[in-house]
């Protein structure tokens, strides 16, 4: 393997490594609003393995970039959905612990 | 004007018309019901191989959309549950009836939004499209989910991002490697290597925490229980489905040819403990809604099961028309189920199974409706759940696969267990509760699926000939010839 | 030297990844969030593809950002700890084996893949039939509009989403304000943002416009247009509208109702999304319009979040 | 002949059932009425069937519902048999449930599942494929249900759960058993038996054992009898009807069929399949009876009473000789009326006077002498005294049981018949020769709805005695059964 085909997939790994840190910190980080974060880590590594191994000498592919553009908005729409999911969460629980106990959550 | 464009668009116009009108909203489902029938129908009718492509361009590039016997049968199954839905929550989300004015109006967004997305999942071929159509379906079912219970919702939301990324990842290895995401693209260049392999295994795996497969279930029963009954139903019987559907069109379709056996085995296996664990969780529940949320855990192990019993057939035309059946059968039962439900529960104002004794004198409509649903849940002819399990057990013993064969069978008797048991209590005579008399209308919503649900036990042939639409060679196969024909 | 430069903008990914994921104090972790964006999106240049650059800065670092931040800043209000929560040793152990094992597995697929330019040259030989210099903006509002098209709702969805979380009592009314609470923090941010809408304005129509040609597009134009709002709105400059503004829902949907109108006069004259010969670029363009404008207003309002009864500030 | 007429029978029932369910309480009549009218022209339309297939005409109607599972009705002699005997038990019944119940609550659920478990036991006789069958023999597991559980007391839940379990557990066996040879030999039609003789003879035996076994449970065989005595919860009708003619017969019924039209006498003899089913009919014969000597219960006796009875018709069947046939056949139909004026009768005084005990029945006879003198033809011709149907039957089997080198039948025909005297002896003596507790007027015959409860029982005994008394007439259900077994079985 020579220098510069190695480097051609410089970016490629760093994303599959992005991807490995994200899955790690979302399993083993408890808050959701960091698993959150973990899951925007990943999802900058899938973008960048997508990206990344579409550089070809000199041109890069617009196909993965577009594809890209689309996942970055979809994806900070989903982050939206979860910080709000957040915070009204812990808004929930403030009004039913100043009320009473909150109920437990049923099912395993 | 082809319906393939227009069963996406036409929701979707409609989610645009609700969020304008705002208010008066939940009256466009009164339009929307009868277009999207008469879409989904047009579908049907299409010629047999009818496909095209977004915009005429071409592969690989473009986008193909295409009418299989896949989409033939599950798109008017959705639009059939949507309506009922739809025509059902017209009066529970309504900005009158309830202070919680947020859902009544964002109820009827988020449902164009889902069936325009699962509407778009059906019938393109596209693996990266398709993961877009997953975003649309999976932001409406959180939504919906929050509605009950936000901890579920989230728990929900989160796993489901997590699905959701790993089939990006899965696509994002294809597209590089194949600079093609197209199924029926990849169904010929696909080659057993590392990255076909793993983006193969990755997408499965997000998919199957999306249809929630056991071990893979944890999120749905409290998701789908506590959230309001319509929301419960389209979780339940649409939701779900469309994961499957993916798995379906990456097993038998793009990667046909790259599948092992063992792994086949692997999703039957899973799927089979499935139906166990899920029947007996459900046997075990107390509150009815749980009950039905753990039966829709052991409905899908029947949908996986099916998995190594079609790649072994001699002819997997039948446990792929059966698969297909039992999808549609399952979609249509489910919803009328926690429909019926809802009726119920909310009469009552309970939650309990033994809350409610003596209904079936009170509401026997919505019992009756409850019961129809169970005969097609249980597979219990005449029944589209039959004719499904009747064709999978066919397969099973025609491969001489005893585990597959007494686990659809226990499954069937376990089902009964669980699905008499609030028939039961519905039966029992302790002084019938005083309820509010049933509303005809919206009792007729689920009396309708699930009577569809029972018809479909009568059409076997038509479903089997249509399911063999464009099916891909791994499931293709000659049916025997009939008489006349 | 290229090489070199690769080679430690990559480590330095991975740092900032680290830290943002696992630094207690999660201001800062958000901080190196947004430092890890602005980094990839320089790893997105090196790549060649400004295009992605642009979405990744504006909408991974800046609008996750701002959204984390503001997060944060309601959950303390509320009294919750954002904790780094160590999870059980046990458990990290076998989540951190897991995760090598499958990223070493994932590196070898990846490295078993030839980068290479793979569609370009097909992409290339289609460009001249619609009039437009930017291939990305070409594959987004062409050859894949359906897409984007479909992401569009996913978008607009999203809001709606956040909309139904509202509490029982606080529909229909406006986001909770998004107003700074120092009075020094909010004369600063009033005035910049006042000064900073009209820049914002130009500066979007002008990258929609250029978008067309050179990188740039509707999802950074709508993104910037976006920043103009929340900055404006941080500094009281203007305030969040209630949800049933009719107002606000037009230019909620007029992205989405004009591509979906533009693609259903497509299907009319032959087929769904298909641009007539030569009108391609200008429809292309009012698609990009009324899209930027919907995304800016639509990602405003999904950092702003669901309708609120109490005014919490910042 | 391809004709819907089979489909019109079948489906027949829907109509009432429908107009049962839709139609509110206060339009009792007209359901009561409706059920009537069709039960009436049911009867005429059987009968002119048999009037048909007696000059030989061959009646179907054909539709595939699975890609080599055709659905498919047919009336053929053997069908005829059981139909027969349902439509004509099915008039009576509904007569009498409508003098049973007057007016109470869940009457139109009643009517409409009692039509629907005729239109399945309907389907399950007039059924050409083992699928077909198979459907039908569910249908009727679900139609009856709602019967069982019809009280809604715990005791009835507790019945309809075990009931389902037995049953369902049965039909999946047998419907694994009929898929298997199935994809073995391709499709199982009556009419045309397939050909096994590419199977190895130990497949085949499991099938049998899974098929007989599995329609062995509604039946009644032991050991799949424990759902028969608990379902006694039901109200009067539906024990009848449950135990003379729908679930159980269509159990035997089916038992026939594999033995006859699917297997084959020649099959079943070379698998050595038939002695060990016999012995176990046998047992069942023997079991039963004595179970029911051992009961207090009128109604608990009958039960047990019938997991005895119905075994003579397996036992026939099992004995592959041409008496042995005929009598298994003709007791199907001898069972049934009898078995049925038991069970009317049983009704009959617990509805009116509260006798639900057999301690209760002193002085029966002279509070309601009709009601009485039914159940007691009932009661000898169980026991085999002539010229009572019930003898005939037992005559065929014991001479087919010598004819079939079992002589040991006779034996078992013999100890049955002195254990069901000794159940039913002392029941009669209570009744006649006792005094009454104590003397309370009671007309019998004083309401129309009396007359409806109490004169369906002395039809069905009517029945009985003359299906003893002039066997030998042309329509009789023993002629009926010759000409099975001349056209049929014994080629």
């Amino acid at each position: 393997m020579t220098i510069s085909t190695s480097l051609g997939h410089l970016f490629p790994l760093t994303g599959a490594a992005l991807v490995g840190l994200g899955l790690f910190g979302f399993i083993s980080l408890r808050h959701p609003l960091r698993q959150l974060l973990a899951v925007n880590v990943i999802g900058a590594g899938i973008f960048l393995i997508l990206g990344g191994l579409g550089r070809g000498e000199g041109v890069t592919d617009p196909y993965p970039q577009a594809l890209v553009i689309t996942g970055i908005v979809v994806s900070v729409a989903l982050t939206a959905v979860g910080a709000a999911m957040i915070t009204r969460l812990a808004e929930e629980r403030r009004a039913a612990g100043t009320a009473s106990d909150q109920p437990k959550d049923q099912g395993p | 004007m082809s319906p393939l464009d227009l069963l996406v668009a036409a929701p979707l116009a409609f989610m645009v018309a609700s969020l304008v009108v705002g208010r008066g909203g939940r009256w466009l489902i009164l339009a929307a019901s009868p277009a999207m029938l008469a879409l989904s129908a047009w579908l049907v009718a299409l010629p047999p191989d009818a496909a095209h492509l977004v915009g005429d361009w071409e592969l690989p590039l473009g986008i193909l959309l295409r009418a299989d016997g896949v989409a033939r049968l599950l798109v008017p199954a959705t639009s059939l549950c949507f309506v009922a839905v739809g025509l059902y929550a017209w009066h529970e989300f309504s900005p009158k009836s309830g202070r919680e004015t947020a859902r009544a109006h964002t109820f009827w967004p988020l449902l164009y939004l889902m069936w325009g997305g699962s509407n778009a999942g059906y019938l393109t071929t596209d693996l990266f499209n398709l993961y877009v159509t997953i975003e649309m379906v999976s932001l409406a079912a959180v939504a919906m989910a929050a509605m009950g219970s936000l901890a579920a919702g989230l728990q929900y939301f989160l796993i489901a991002l997590v699905g959701s990324l790993a089939y990006l990842l899965g696509v994002a290895l294809l597209a590089a490697h194949y600079d093609t995401v197209d199924a029926t693209l990849l169904a010929i260049h696909a080659r057993p290597d590392l990255p076909t392999l793993l983006a193969i295994t990755v997408m499965t795996a997000g998919l199957l925490v999306k249809t929630a497969l056991f071990p893979l279930h944890g999120w749905l029963p409290p998701a789908h229980a506590a959230a309001p009954a319509p929301a419960s139903a389209l979780l339940s019987a649409v939701v779900v489905k469309l994961g499957f559907v993916i798995i379906l069109r990456l097993w038998f379709e793009a990667f046909a040819e790259v599948v092992r056996p063992a792994a086949m085995h692997l999703l039957g296996g899973m799927g089979a403990l499935a139906i166990l664990y899920g029947s007996i969780q459900a046997i075990r529940q107390e509150r009815l809604k749980s009950l039905v949320a753990y039966s829709t855990v052991a409905q899908l192990g029947y949908l996986f099961l099916a998995f190594p019993l079609i790649s072994n057939a001699p002819n997997p035309a039948e446990p792929w028309a059966a698969v297909l059946v039992h999808a549609v059968a399952h979609m249509l039962a489910k919803a009328a189920m926690f429909l019926a439900a809802g009726l119920m529960l909310k009469a009552v104002a309970g939650e309990r199974i033994s809350d409610l004794a003596g209904l079936a004198r009170a509401m026997p409509l919505s019992v009756t409706a409850f019961a129809l649903a169970a005969i097609s849940l249980t597979g219990l002819p005449p029944s589209g759940g039959f004719t499904a399990k009747f064709l999978l057990l066919h397969a099973a013993i025609e491969q001489g696969s005893v585990v597959y064969a007494a686990v659809l069978v226990i499954g069937g008797l376990l089902g009964a267990v669980y699905l008499f048991r609030p028939l039961s209590v519905a039966c029992s005579g302790s002084a019938a509760p005083v309820v509010k008399a049933e509303a005809p209308l919206r009792v007729a919503a689920p009396l309708a699926l699930a009577a569809l649900a029972v018809a479909l036990g009568f059409a076997g042939m038509m479903l089997i000939e249509l399911s063999s639409l464009s099916a891909p060679p791994a499931a293709a196969g000659p049916l025997p010839a009939e008489p006349g024909r | 030297m290229t090489s070199a430069f690769e080679l430690i903008l990559c480590l330095m990914i991975l740092g900032t990844a680290c830290v943002a994921l696992f630094m207690r104090d999660f201001l800062a972790a958000v901080a190196f969030f947004v430092v890890f964006g602005n980094l990839m999106g320089l790893a997105w240049l090196t790549l060649g593809a400004v295009n992605v650059a642009l979405a990744e800065i504006a909408i991974g670092a800046g609008v996750t950002g701002v959204l984390l931040v503001l997060s944060r800043s309601r959950l303390l209000a509320l009294g919750e700890e954002i904790s780094c929560g160590p999870a059980k040793p046990w458990l990290r152990l076998g989540a951190a084996a897991a995760c090598s094992v499958f990223t070493a597995v994932l590196a070898a697929a990846v490295l078993s893949i030839a980068p290479d330019d793979g569609l370009a040259p097909v992409i290339d030989g289609l460009m001249p039939l619609i009039g437009v210099e930017n291939p990305v903006t070409g594959v987004l509002l062409a050859f894949r509009a359906y897409d984007t098209l479909l992401e569009s709702f996913v978008l607009l969805g999203a809001l709606v989403a956040i909309w139904s979380l509202a509490a029982p009592a606080a529909w229909p009314r406006a986001p909770a304000a998004l107003r700074m609470t120092d009075p020094a923090a909010l004369n600063v941010a009033g005035s910049f943002g006042r000064l900073l809408l009209p820049v914002a304005l130009v500066m979007a129509a002008y990258l929609v416009w250029v978008g067309s040609d050179d990188p740039g597009g509707a999802f950074q134009g709508g993104t910037v247009l976006a920043g103009g709002f929340l900055f404006a709105a941080m500094g009281g400059a203007i305030g969040l509208p209630r949800s049933d503004n009719s107002a606000l829902r037009w230019s909620l949907v007029a992205g989405p109702l004009v591509f979906l109108a533009i693609g259903l006069a497509g299907a009319a004259l032959g087929r769904f999304l298909a641009y007539p010969e030569g009108t391609a670029k200008a429809l292309i363009v009012t698609i990009e319009y009324s899209l930027a404008l919907s995304i800016g207003v639509t990602l405003a309002l999904l950092v702003a979040g669901p309708p609120a009864t109490t005014e919490t500030g910042l | 002949m391809m004709t819907a007429v089979p489909l019109a029978l079948v489906l027949l029932p829907l109509i009432p059932a429908i107009i049962s369910f839709a139609l509110p309480e206060r339009l009792a009549g007209w359901r009561n009425a409706a059920n009537l009218f069709v039960a009436l022209i049911k009867v005429l339309i059987v009968a002119d069937l048999l009037r048909q297939v007696r000059s030989g005409v061959d009646l179907e109607w054909r539709y595939t519902i699975l890609p080599g599972h055709d659905f498919l009705l047919r009336v053929d002699t053997l069908a005829l048999l059981f139909v027969s005997l349902s439509v004509f038990l099915w008039l009576v019944t509904t007569i009498y449930a409508i003098g049973y119940f007057g007016r109470g609550p869940n009457l139109a659920r009643f009517f409409g599942f009692f039509n629907l478990c005729v239109l399945a036991a309907t389907g399950v006789a007039l059924s050409g494929t083992a699928v077909t069958f198979f459907l039908f023999y569910e249908l009727l597991t679900l139609a009856t249900w709602p019967l069982v559980v019809h009280n809604g007391d715990e005791k009835s839940l507790r019945a309809g759960r075990i009931y389902l379990a037995y049953t369902l557990a049965g039909s999946a066996a047998f419907l694994v058993g009929i898929l298997w040879l199935k994809t073995l030999v391709g499709s199982i039609e009556f009419t045309a038996p397939p050909d096994l003789s590419a199977v190895p003879p130990l497949t085949l035996t499991l099938i049998f054992v899974l098929c007989v076994g599995g329609l062995g449970v509604k039946a009644a065989l032991v050991p799949f009898h424990g759902w028969l005595p608990a379902a006694m919860a039901a109200p009067a009708p539906v024990s009848a009807l449950l135990h003379a003619v729908a679930v159980v017969k269509a159990g035997a019924f089916g038992i026939v069929r594999m033995i006859y039209d699917v297997y084959g006498i020649g099959t079943v003899a070379e698998l050595g399949l038939g002695p060990p089913l016999a012995a176990l009919a046998s047992f069942t014969i023997l079991y039963g009876s004595l179970r029911a000597v051992m009961q207090t219960e009128i109604k608990k006796r009958l039960a047990y009473s019938t997991v005895s009875q119905v075994s003579y018709i397996v036992l026939g069947a099992s004995l592959v000789g041409p008496f042995a046939v005929i009598g298994g056949l003709v007791h199907l139909v001898h069972q049934g009326i009898m078995k049925i004026t038991l069970f009317l009768c049983a009704g009959a005084l617990s509805n009116r006077l509260g006798i639900k005990a057999v301690a209760d029945l002193d002085g029966a006879g002279r509070r309601m002498p009709v009601t009485m003198a039914a159940f007691s033809i009932g009661a000898l011709g169980m026991i085999g005294v002539p010229p009572v149907a019930g003898f005939i039957s037992k005559w065929y089997l014991g001479i087919g049981g010598l004819q079939s080198d079992a002589s040991w039948v006779v034996a078992v025909l013999a100890g049955s018949s002195l254990l069901n005297a000794a159940y039913f002896l002392p029941m009669l003596y209570r009744a006649w020769l006792l005094p009454p507790p104590e003397q309370a007027a009671f007309r019998e015959l004083g309401t129309a709805s009396d007359r409806m409860l109490v004169l369906p029982a002395v039809v069905t005994a009517a029945a009985s005695l003359a299906a003893g008394v002039f066997a030998s007439s042309s329509f009789s259900p023993l002629t009926w059964a010759k000409l099975i077994a001349e056209m049929g079985y014994l080629k």
